[in-house]
């Protein structure tokens, strides 16, 4: 499962659709819209995809997970439009016979999102709003 | 050769549209279409044309679909 | 949170107890019994724990995490008795501010657990049952 | 002196009990008592008492709790 929706994602049908008996590991990370953000009230926020790209770039972390932890499951979905404070923004999970490489591809997965796939966040504050780039 | 565009996040806001297909002159890279724009070169884009992230200097061809991504913020 | 549990562990309500709007980053490791472990078979499992002891070190580990990585939050809940195949058997969360925290945080805590919290597993096998210690 | 011993796993299935309270000399260790039980020195067990894990020299004292810890396998 790899997609963008523009709706509070379920992170149970995330975990469904990769976990198996065969996996002894299941780890889900999820991350979520904070009301604060480098010393400002966050009242809001957007996110904003440029979605073909962004879900080529995530079928391509996914095939890279597979090739470097063969066996290793990913699904990940990532909000698209408005997102209410506390919603997840992004959800990845990773199913894996071991914990070690569950961690590890995890790990992978949102790194590589969060410098490789193109979505804009945009956060709204009592006084305006502000694009918000990742840290590299 | 013309050139579809797409514009996302700042670029979007600065240049007032979501896309358009501009005709460009043959050898115009992806770094210099962003500049016969007049797009701020104070924004550290970088280019996608066609889905890949290229570099500045790639050259253009007639239908390629090209995209400057201002700093990403996904996650 | 922090319990041994002889009932299925319901994974959103150890997520409840430690989720909060402060936190941008929860991270929930689901360790399950899988039917096959080192070539064989397995039928069934149950775990034993020498439970005042066990929930003394998890408490250590949990102190351990909220002082080495202040303001992040474990819940932990580990099965004992019978477990059926596919179920949780051990379920970490970890709620941080930030993801790098989480999964450092979470990490920690399930290599912690399964060096130094005492608890023990016997697999099922359609010819037998052996204990089954963790690889060092 | 008394100790309370309580038995888990592969130790309380060779001990065939989950606990009793043995009488033992002053001076006994966590050690010397797994092996003054006639508990198997093939086992690898590590040794608990009052909670907290000890090394095997460990003096014991009336009224404490020991535990043999055999190889644990949580998680």
């Amino acid at each position: 499962m790899v997609e963008l929706s523009p709706h509070p994602i379920d992170v149970r049908a995330v975990e469904a659709a990769v976990a198996g008996i065969d996996c002894g590991a299941l780890l889900s990370f999820v991350g979520t819209a904070r009301d604060h953000n480098r010393g400002r009230v966050v009242t809001g926020l957007e996110y904003e995809a440029y979605a073909p790209m962004a879900l080529a770039e995530l079928g391509k972390i996914r095939a890279e997970i597979a090739e470097r932890w063969p066996g290793v499951r990913l699904g990940v979905v990532h909000r698209v439009g408005a997102v209410a404070l506390g919603e997840p923004a992004v959800v990845i999970v990773v199913a894996a016979a071991h914990r070690a490489e569950a961690y590890d591809a995890s790990r992978y997965a949102i790194e590589e999102l969060k410098s490789r796939v193109p979505v804009w966040k945009r956060e709204h504050y009592a006084d305006g709003t502000d694009w918000i780039a990742n840290r590299s | 050769m013309n050139v579809i565009i797409r514009y996302f996040a700042q670029v979007r806001e600065l240049r007032g549209r979501d896309e358009e297909t501009v005709t460009f002159p043959a050898g115009t890279t992806a770094a210099s279409a962003y500049a016969a724009l007049g797009l701020p070169v104070a924004l550290p884009v970088a280019f996608a044309v066609n889905l890949e992230r290229v570099p500045g200097s790639t050259e253009l061809h007639d239908g390629d679909e090209l995209v400057f991504l201002p700093p990403i913020g996904g996650g």
